[in-house]
């Protein structure tokens, strides 16, 4: 029988672009054995996408494999001709990717997209295609009426299982799945997870899981390799990493991560970028922004030593033992996670007796049966015939200085809500209090002073900021609207204390958004919020287009705010683990209402609402804690 | 790529075609063979009514279709007049306010013509004249429902004819006045044929009651002018004494048209189908019109039931019987380059010389006179040439301050600009030598018109012996010293003079004519200001008057001094009369001898006064006398009796066609050249070759660089 | 000699002061420095932008005008100074001799004779016809037209003409576009409507025919009162520049449509829903946020739309509602040139000349305008 | 699908009565009646009494907009703008001023112009789609590059130099077409040929880019990556997935000049002397026939009208998420 899954050795992609060599994916080499799944772990911009193309033969114009080899059971896949290679694609090796939503071609019905692939691999046409068809539905959970539907008629979740389908047309050994399910919701991703699961035991089909999700990782992989600037820095059995992760990196990644039991510290953090692609490395990569970095780390490139049976790691401070006693041989410092450092003046810890919860007496917040209503219009008369619920009858109260976070899959209308508070859309129903005084009836000028009160922070970092102004007048521009009495000078200075508290150089006001990283520009959003000196501040998913370890760092600074300004936050997320380390009190929101509010430790221990019992039981990485 | 292989089946079928007929023939296979002539017309002709019909691209079709009383004589220079329908020439008899005959030299108050008609003329085949087995008119009534289902003319399957009576004469006469007409030439004849300015008030007031378009019986009004004497004679009465009137009866105005076509037409539905008499013509001539489209073609055929007419004595083909042509198409061609270029290859027969095309055709031979070029010649080509009867000139308007006047100053700077303006070079540039330079107001072949010595313009030009040499630039500055203007500066206060030519000329031409003049302007150090406006603000300046110099045209009626004196005679000022004297010259003299010469027979009495008037008129200078336009036509070798004649529009019927010849001239002029074809059909080929290999190359590759 | 301003130059001038201040006050934005500078390093967009300040060198030269002095003892003594009716420009007194040194009629390029045959007495005396010598021989590079002026003289002077056209258009064409385009898009409702409803209408007329009814409406008017032009000169240019507002009036549909879609998507971006969070003004929130965002595509398209405004100008000649007959442009070449074909043997250089040099000015432009395409278009910033 | 094309109907009137009133507003600013009666008569004796005749015969007695003398409602209706353009509703475009109906005259020219039109389009789109696509596939390589300079120069080229050119070769120098003219029925074909040949080459430059930039752009989304995943040839997935997609903006450039094909294209019908509609308008501009323009320029803006409301239902068949509301 011949060899099944995948094997990569040294493999090496390179992009010659307007003259600069990048070289994303350096060295890399991991094995896939037949009906094991193995997870590539890293950030956005570590080169694991490029990697798992290079496998498919699928680079863009501008790259190509330079080096390396990959076998497919025994065939060479980098030898193979053109023609040849294109009877393994979707055949033999399959890959699912990440935009469920633009994935499929939005203007032929699934069952042509599906029937392609059979009749180009197993040459099923007509009826007995369409047989196919239907059994490969019903394998991914689809019912057969699904496959006369278009894409936009299929949700996020079944075009992902659409996608599958089409995968499994040609029988595959290995599939890679990038990112999956990155732009799911919990519930939906957890289905989806359960589904590739089953299908790899079932089918005996080697799974390469690409994500960036330790928790998702830990659920889903027999094997983990973690990859950083292009490099693999550690592999090893899940059970070995998690228990005990080597590499620095890994270690980091672990250590930001928000986890209830955290609360109140704050979190560690790894300062830096990750280095570009065209950066020439003499020693360790990671060797910067690494803690326990030593003169050798600078100077000499470390190789992937195998320190145990089912555990390798690429760093100088591990010796290569021999395989036999599994002992791994340690050098120099040891190395423990820093003690938690208390945070000042936080508040004050769950349990303490804080200021008395007066209901409504001294909210800062009050919102009482708001209702957003989109009307649908249909007919020559554009008469209204009904209307989407966005927000229907919400009630929650936010006092000084607390955080209540605000959580739901995405469509629950949590971002309607933040809208409507703000005013930046009309609400259909309800009053909104903010330290007392009604905004409903609030027009022109009397509105315009409350709206220094309240500020909004977005989620994508590229797109909250304009472009085309610089980063100093994006910061003066609140100034300029809500504090006409302060002068270019004052307005100037207040910039560079901004920027200084939110921990970036002050020469950053002279440069434009796109010199910045994500992390850089979203300090520069919260920045731009403050400078008004809002009483509360509104944070639509903040953290969730980051990084793990850039999300860790902007947490801890919206906890220092919070300490030191008793800033109120309605922080809106579908992260439970963030909610369990930042938020006091938590509301969960489904179709428009609020199902459940409590505070944050009795809600995520012993939810009442069934709903809520089945976000928490979905989200990935509880099995293990 | 797959969609130009489709293409390459198509090619050799279109190389078959070519071998039998050269492929770029525009007309139906074979038709160059036959007895046809081919010609174009570049205007659509708006109306083909003879009452309202009064410009040159519709005459060349209903001069041929519609057969007046007289006709000019073929062959005869100068143009003589010759009866066509009539037995003889009209007779005259003056009358006296009581209606009684007298001498011609006594008190003349009407002149009377009588007109006796050949029998057995018969009308062309024409639905007007179909009748029923009961002998009522089969369309008429028109029973709508059939006239919904026609929709072109030749539809009217069933057609008839009838013979020509004088009936038909005067009742054209009376459609004159029928204003829903619009006869252009109502106002100018309500003068002179008696009772017409009554008949046209009566018939416009019944018009007014009921429906415009409706049939109006205009014989039942009454109308002292025209008088049907019996079936094949008519007179009819005008006031005083108007010899040129005779002119009159040989243009279409005075055409006959049968009372039964009015009935057929004035229906309710026909206008709507544009089944009018103004676009489809009824008449005895020679042709009828078979086909008309006026976007495309026009097609006249050989009128079955044409009258015995033989060709004039003194001439190779005398006595044959007319017309010796069965069919003559005329074709849209707005473009004189296409034309052009179709001529030489043989399919049109004939062709005017435009001044790109001059050199290629025409070489002055030795004795200086115009000649073929060899490559003409070659081609078996013919030339002829002749004055036209018309003159063009740069008129003065009369009523302006700096220019205009009789007085000394004004005087002499117009004599000083007719001697700047050297339009021997004009000729030579813009019309290829093709016209003689203008020495008075009458141009050559119109009675009193001199030649020779005695004809030239002192004022302008000087004779040394043997031709008339111009003034030279000194006497030009010597004169607009004399007008106060020395050096092209006013004298009192130095300011350049700026003269300002209006015209309404803006075609490709326009840039180097207008060039040129401001080049002649400037030899006199006079600045010149060139307004070029569209025609409407054109006849706005000259009504009202504010134009200080423009360029005109005339070209003759009827070949009569008169017909061009009477443009510079005063009462028919532009400004105030609306007259044809554009530049407003008003001169007491000249319009006395006007009034003398314009009932004068031709003589030496008159030639004496004429002399006069032209020696006034060249003193004054209204006009700088630019030239009078010489045409020159080409035809082909296989086109007989082609000679111009001016004033006559009924020549189609004497042409003869050599069918035979004309299909050998194409085939040998027009051999297709294919290797352009070939070639490019090679480099399609070769170019897909590449293509095709790059992409096995692609196909083969692997993934390691 | 006495300076003359005529309406274009006034307005090229203006536009060109419009565009330096402009590019001044945006030296600091990289954001605008750095695509520029990416043109320039292709060969390709600096070789075309080359191409296109010859022409602007040569359109400007032309551009100032002015009357001679006529020379003074012509005129009687004690006379005030007077000067002459025709205006030239500073590129005719660069170029007197080709301006002066005209021919009697056609000539082929760098000939020796005439093309037409002339009769002229023989040298036995007899009347003969023969190509006459040249008085300038081998001076024409191009040859001459009809009327013997120098086909090169007449190219150069037929470029300002062609830069004008495209240019001021543009100038007439940007502050509707970009008004109505970002007011349709930002306001949406009732105004979106009303702006659509406007330039349906306009679109809804065939072009040429708007275009053609227009400049015959200017005419009449030019016509109405002559006094206001009292040279040649003047009365060609105010023809011209009504041309290029009724082109501007008629042409700015397209980038209207182009603003209105990349406002509405920016509407919903973030970074203004932030600034309307601050209680940012309407008109604030569309000069600083939205205007600069939309910059590029009005850059794109004015550079693309000149050159087709210059293949316009020949065929609007050619109808008969294009410029002035008597003043010097690419169509009236084209146009005198095509009778000019069909003689034998053929005159081609007046028409080879017009095709040359127009398809150098607008190949230039072209390519130029890809390059700037390329270099201002947002996917390209992300990457950097 | 009925309550669009009401709606869509509703939409136009305002459009066309807009249209309408600037037709109106251009011509008369231009010319007046007393010029326009002066063209028609056209004749060397015109007698002011001819042209009151005249005005009073083609209804142009009447004052523009607003009649004073009238009282009431007739102050509106009793106009030159009421009367005339009441008809045009109905598209009943009655009598040219020079006596021909304008109708019968629209549907005798309307075949040649057709006849030119409708195959430069078809073949046209035709070829430069396949051109395009060719560019696409081989983007990148030296034939792509050749191709898009290729394409840069064409569009840099004025169309009369296409027309004078190719009537210069095709018709004078190589005999192989008629240089110009027009045959009704089948042997027209003689007569398209270089026309249709003309036009193609003189469209090539612009379309082509546009196509090409069409489909590049295409190629750069998601679900091209998923075809090639699925293991498709690359032809397959150029003109399955990439052609499909590129069809719905292909549609939106290309629908709405569909219904105005008719009304021929001016250059052309005038150099090679082709009797259609094209220079129709233009004569009537020049010859000042009031009656002709209204018609045409209605007409042209009902062609628009129509061609936008093709255009959306075309979405209809090529997007599955376009529904016609």
């Amino acid at each position: 029988m011949s060899r099944r899954g995948l094997r990569v050795e040294g493999l090496r992609v390179q992009i010659s672009q307007a003259g600069r060599l990048l070289v994303p994916v350096d060295d890399v080499g991991f094995a896939i054995g037949a009906n094991e799944c193995v997870a590539l772990l890293g950030e956005s911009g570590c080169g694991k996408s490029l990697t798992a193309l290079a496998l498919m033969r699928l680079l863009p114009e501008v790259a190509q494999v330079t080096a390396g080899r990959v076998d497919l059971g025994d065939t060479d896949l980098l030898g193979l001709p053109e023609l040849a290679m294109r009877g393994v694609r979707g055949g033999r090796l399959a890959m699912i990717f990440q935009e469920p939503m633009t994935s499929l071609n939005p203007v032929m019905r699934v069952a042509d997209q599906i029937g392609e692939a059979l009749a180009a691999h197993r040459g099923l046409v007509g009826e007995a295609a369409r047989a196919e068809v239907e059994r490969l539905l019903q394998a991914v959970g689809l019912d057969a009426g699904r496959q006369w539907d278009y894409p936009f008629q299929l949700s996020g979740g079944q075009r992902q299982r659409a996608l599958i389908a089409m995968m499994l047309a040609g029988e595959p050994e290995v599939l890679i799945a990038d990112e999956p399910t990155t732009a799911l919701d919990v519930l939906v991703q957890d289905q989806i997870l359960k589904l590739l699961k089953d299908l790899q035991t079932r089918r005996g089909m080697s799974l390469l899981l690409i994500t960036h999700d330790l928790d998702v990782a830990g659920d889903m992989a027999d094997r983990v390799a973690v990859m950083y600037a292009g490099q693999i820095v550690e592999w090893a059995s899940r059970a070995s990493l998690y228990a005990t992760p080597r590499h620095p990196y890994t270690r980091k990644l672990f250590a930001v991560l928000p986890r209830p039991e955290r609360r109140g510290q704050r979190l560690d953090s790894l300062p830096g970028r990750v280095p570009a692609a065209d950066a020439q490395h003499l020693g360790c990569r990671f060797a910067d922004r690494c803690p326990e970095a030593f003169p050798r780390c600078h100077g000499e490139a470390p190789s992937l030593l195998q320190v145990a049976p089912d555990h390798a790691v690429r760093c100088h401070l591990f010796f290569p033992a021999d395989i036999g006693n599994g002992a791994s041989a340690r050098v120099a410092a040891p190395i423990s996670p820093p003690p938690p450092a208390r945070v000042e003046s936080m508040q004050p810890e769950p349990g303490e007796p804080g200021p008395p919860r007066g209901r409504a007496a001294d909210a800062l917040l009050e919102v009482r049966d708001l209702a957003v209503h989109f009307p649908i219009r249909r007919g020559l008369l554009r008469r209204v015939v009904g209307s989407i619920k966005a927000v229907d009858g919400v009630s929650l109260s936010i006092a000084p200085g607390e955080t209540l976070a605000l959580v739901g899959e995405s469509g629950c209308g949590k971002t309607t809500l933040a809208r409507a508070v703000l005013r930046l859309l009309e609400p259909t129903a309800g009053q909104v209090m903010l330290a007392g005084r009604d905004l409903a009836g609030l027009r022109g000028e009397r509105l315009r002073r409350l709206r220094r009160e309240m500020q909004i922070v977005f989620q994508d970092p590229f797109s909250s900021l304009n472009p085309r102004m610089k980063v100093g007048a994006i910061l003066e521009e609140g100034m300029r609207s809500l504090l006409p009495e302060l002068d270019a000078q004052a307005r100037s200075e207040r910039v560079a204390v901004r920027l200084e508290q939110v921990g970036l150089p002050a020469d950053a006001a002279g440069r434009h958004p796109h010199e910045f990283s994500g992390g850089q520009r979203q300090r520069i959003a919260i920045a731009r919020a403050l400078t008004v000196e809002p009483r509360l501040l509104i944070l639509d998913e903040p953290t969730s287009a980051l990084d793990v370890s850039v999300q860790a760092q902007i947490l801890n600074l919206l906890a220092d705010i919070q300490a030191r300004q008793g800033l109120a936050y309605l922080f809106i997320t579908h992260n439970l683990s963030v909610v369990g380390y930042l938020a006091q009190r938590v509301a969960v929101m489904q179709g428009g209402r609020v199902v459940e509010e409590g505070r944050a430790e009795t809600l995520l221990a012993r939810p009442r609402s069934d709903y809520t019992r089945r976000l928490l039981a979905a989200a990935p990485g509880h099995l293990r804690a | 790529m797959r969609s130009l292989l489709r293409l390459l089946p198509a090619f050799p079928a279109l190389l078959l075609a070519a071998c039998t007929e050269p492929p770029n023939n525009p007309y139906p296979a074979g038709q160059s063979r036959q007895s046809v002539l081919y010609s174009a017309f570049s205007e659509r002709p708006k109306h083909l009514d003879p009452a309202r019909s009064y410009s040159e691209n519709e005459y060349v079709f209903i001069g041929n279709i519609y057969e007046p009383a007289l006709q000019y004589h073929f062959l005869k220079r100068p143009y003589v007049l010759e009866p066509l329908t009539l037995t003889a020439m009209p007779q005259v008899r003056y009358l006296d306010a009581q209606g009684q005959q007298v001498r011609a030299d006594g008190p003349v108050s009407f002149s009377e013509y009588e007109l006796r008609l050949q029998p057995g003329i018969r009308y062309q085949p024409h639905p007007a004249f179909a009748k029923r087995p009961d002998g009522r008119p089969r369309y008429v009534p028109m029973d709508p429902a059939e006239l919904a289902d026609i929709e072109r003319f030749t539809q009217f399957h069933e057609t008839g004819t009838r013979e020509l009576t004088a009936a038909d004469y005067a009742f054209q006469i009376r459609r004159l006045a029928d204003p829903r007409v619009q006869s252009p030439l109502l106002g100018f004849m309500l003068d002179y044929i008696v009772g017409l300015e009554a008949l046209s008030q009566a018939i416009g007031e019944e018009a007014k009651r009921g429906a415009r378009e409706r049939f109006i019986d205009l014989e039942r009004f009454e109308f002292p002018g025209v008088t049907v004497v019996d079936r094949y004679t008519w007179r009819i009465r005008i006031h005083g004494k108007y010899p040129q009137f005779q002119y009159w009866l040989a243009m279409p105005f005075f055409a006959p048209v049968p009372r039964e076509a009015e009935r057929f037409y004035r229906q309710p539905g026909m206008a709507e189908k544009n089944f009018t008499l103004d676009w489809q013509p009824v008449g005895t001539g020679a042709y009828y019109l078979a086909e008309n489209d006026p976007n495309r073609v026009m097609l006249l055929r050989r009128n079955p039931h044409y009258h015995e007419d033989y060709f004039p004595a003194g001439h190779p083909d005398a006595g044959k019987r007319l017309p010796m042509v069965d069919e003559v198409i005329y074709s849209l061609e707005k473009e004189n380059v296409p034309y052009w270029n179709k001529f030489l290859q043989g399919y049109y027969d004939a062709s005017g010389v435009s001044s790109d095309s001059f050199d290629q055709a025409i070489r002055i031979g030795a004795d200086g006179n115009p000649d073929l070029t060899p490559d003409m010649r070659a081609r078996g080509i013919r030339l002829s040439t002749s004055v036209r009867t018309s003159n063009w000139y740069l008129g003065f308007n009369m009523l302006d301050p700096v220019l205009g006047g009789l007085a000394e100053r004004q005087r002499k700077l117009r004599q000083a600009l007719s001697i700047a303006l050297d339009f021997e070079e004009y000729i030579s540039i813009f019309l290829n030598g093709r016209g003689l330079p203008g020495q008075g107001p009458l141009p050559p072949g119109i009675f009193g018109a001199r030649e020779g010595k005695a004809g030239i313009n002192p004022v302008v030009y000087t004779w040394d012996g043997k031709q008339a040499r111009r003034r030279p630039l000194a006497d030009a500055r010597r004169l607009l010293a004399e007008a106060g203007y020395p050096g092209g500066r006013d004298a009192r206060t130095g300011e350049p003079l700026t003269l300002y030519l209006d015209t309404m000329d803006s075609g490709p031409e326009a840039k180097s004519r207008l060039d040129w003049y401001r080049k002649q302007f400037a030899r006199l150090d006079i600045q010149l200001v060139v307004r070029s406006t569209d025609y409407n603000r054109f006849q706005d300046k000259m009504r009202k008057g504010n134009a200080q110099m423009f360029e005109w045209g005339w070209n003759a009626d009827y070949p009569d001094p008169e017909n061009f004196l009477f443009l510079l005679y005063g009462p028919n000022r532009k400004v105030g009369n609306n007259g044809e004297n554009a530049a407003n010259y008003q001169n007491p003299a000249f319009d006395r001898l006007f009034e003398q010469i314009k009932e004068m027979e031709n003589g030496p009495a008159r030639q004496a006064l004429i002399d006069e008037m032209v020696h006034i008129v060249r003193e004054d200078a209204p006009w700088v006398f630019a030239y009078y336009p010489k045409s020159f036509a080409l035809r082909h070798g296989w086109v007989m009796n082609a000679e111009p004649n001016l004033m006559a529009h009924n020549q189609l019927k004497y042409r003869r066609v050599d069918g035979a010849a004309r299909a050998a001239y194409q085939q040998r002029w027009n051999r297709p050249v294919w290797w352009p074809l070939v070639l490019s059909l090679a480099l399609l080929v070769t170019a897909i070759w590449p293509v095709a290999a790059s992409y096995r190359k692609h196909l083969r590759a692997a993934a390691r660089a | 000699m006495k300076p003359v301003l005529l309406w274009s130059d006034a307005l090229l001038f203006l536009l060109m002061a419009g565009v330096l201040v402009l590019v001044w006050s945006m030296r600091h934005e990289d954001w605008l420095r750095d695509p520029w500078r990416h043109v320039m390093r292709s060969r390709i967009g600096a070789g075309s932008a080359l191409l296109l300040v010859v022409f602007l060198a040569v359109g400007l030269l032309d551009s100032l005008h002015y009357r001679e002095r006529l020379p003074r003892e012509a005129g009687p003594p004690g006379a005030t100074a007077q000067h002459s009716g025709e205006v030239l420009s500073a590129l005719d007194w660069l170029l007197t001799d080709l301006r002066t040194r005209t021919e009697k009629t056609y000539s082929a390029p760098l000939a020796t004779h005439l093309y037409v045959k002339e009769s002229m007495k023989g040298p036995d005396g007899r009347e003969v016809r023969d190509y006459p010598p040249l008085q300038y021989p081998r001076g024409h590079l191009l040859g001459t037209d009809k009327v013997g002026q120098d086909v090169l003289y007449l190219s150069l002077k037929s470029i300002r003409t062609g830069l004008l056209i495209g240019s001021l258009t543009t100038l007439v064409m940007l502050p509707f576009a970009i008004t109505l385009g970002m007011a349709a898009g930002y306001f949406g409702g009732r105004v979106d409507d009303l702006i659509q409803y406007v330039y349906t209408t306009i679109n809804s007329i065939p072009g040429v025919l708007l275009i053609a009814a227009a400049v015959l409406v200017v005419q009449a008017q030019i016509e109405a009162h002559p006094e206001l032009f009292d040279t040649a000169a003047a009365r060609a240019d105010v023809r011209l520049l009504a041309l290029c507002a009724i082109l501007g009036i008629t042409g700015w549909t397209g980038l209207a449509r182009l603003l209105r879609g990349e406002v509405l998507k920016l509407r919903e971006m973030e970074f203004v829903q932030a600034a309307r969070a601050f209680g940012v003004g309407r008109l604030a929130i569309l000069s600083r946020h939205l205007l600069p965002n939309v910059m590029h595509l009005v850059l794109i398209t004015v550079v693309i739309d000149f050159s087709g405004l210059v293949l316009a100008e020949a065929v609007l000649s050619y109808v008969g509602v294009g410029v002035d007959p008597a003043m010097n442009s690419f169509g009236n070449m084209i146009n005198g040139a095509r009778l000019e074909l069909a003689r034998e043997p053929v005159v081609w250089w007046q028409l080879a000349a017009a095709f040359v040099f127009m398809f150098v000015l607008v190949l230039a432009a072209n390519l130029f305008a890809d390059q700037v395409r390329d270099a201002l278009d947002p996917r390209m910033e992300r990457k950097s | 699908m009925l309550d669009y094309l009401v709606r869509r109907l509703l939409y136009a009137l305002p459009i066309l009565l807009g249209v309408n009133l600037l037709t109106f507003a251009l011509f008369f600013m231009v010319n007046t009646p007393d010029d326009m009666a002066r063209i028609h008569l056209g004749v060397k004796r015109v007698t002011p009494q001819a042209i009151e005749a005249w005005k009073a015969e083609h209804g142009y007695d009447r004052p523009l907009f607003i009649n004073t003398q009238a009282t009431g409602v007739d102050q509106v209706t009793d106009t030159l703008f009421v009367d005339k353009s009441l008809g045009l509703f109905a598209f009943d475009f009655g009598m040219a001023d020079d006596g021909r109906d304008i109708a019968r005259e629209i549907k005798t020219r309307m075949w040649p112009s057709l006849a030119i039109a409708l195959p430069t389009f078809l073949v046209g789109l035709l070829c430069y789609v396949s051109f395009a696509l060719l560019l696409t596939f081989f983007r990148g390589s030296a034939l792509d590059r050749g191709g898009v300079i290729l394409c840069v120069a064409l569009m840099s080229i004025s169309g009369l130099f296409y027309v004078i050119g190719g009537q210069y070769l095709m018709g004078k120098l190589w005999h192989w077409f008629p240089i110009s003219g027009w045959q009704p029925g089948l042997d027209a074909w003689k007569f398209l040929v270089m026309p249709v040949v003309v036009g193609l080459v003189a469209g090539i430059g612009d379309s082509t880019r546009f196509y090409r930039a069409l489909f590049l752009e295409e190629m750069g989304k998601d679900y091209v990556r998923t075809a090639r995943a699925k293991g498709l040839s690359d032809l397959r997935v150029l003109f399955r997935h990439v052609l499909g997609n590129a069809m719905i903006p292909i549609l939106t450039g290309v629908v709405v000049v569909i219904p105005r094909l008719f009304l021929g294209s001016l250059i052309i019908e005038s150099f090679f002397g082709i009797p259609g509609l094209g220079s129709y308008t233009i004569d009537a501009i020049q010859a000042q026939d009031f009656a002709i323009v209204r018609s045409m320029v209605f007409l042209g803006s009902v062609l628009y009208i129509v061609g936008l409301v093709l255009t959306d239902i075309s979405y209809t068949l090529v997007d599955p998420r376009v529904r016609l509301e």
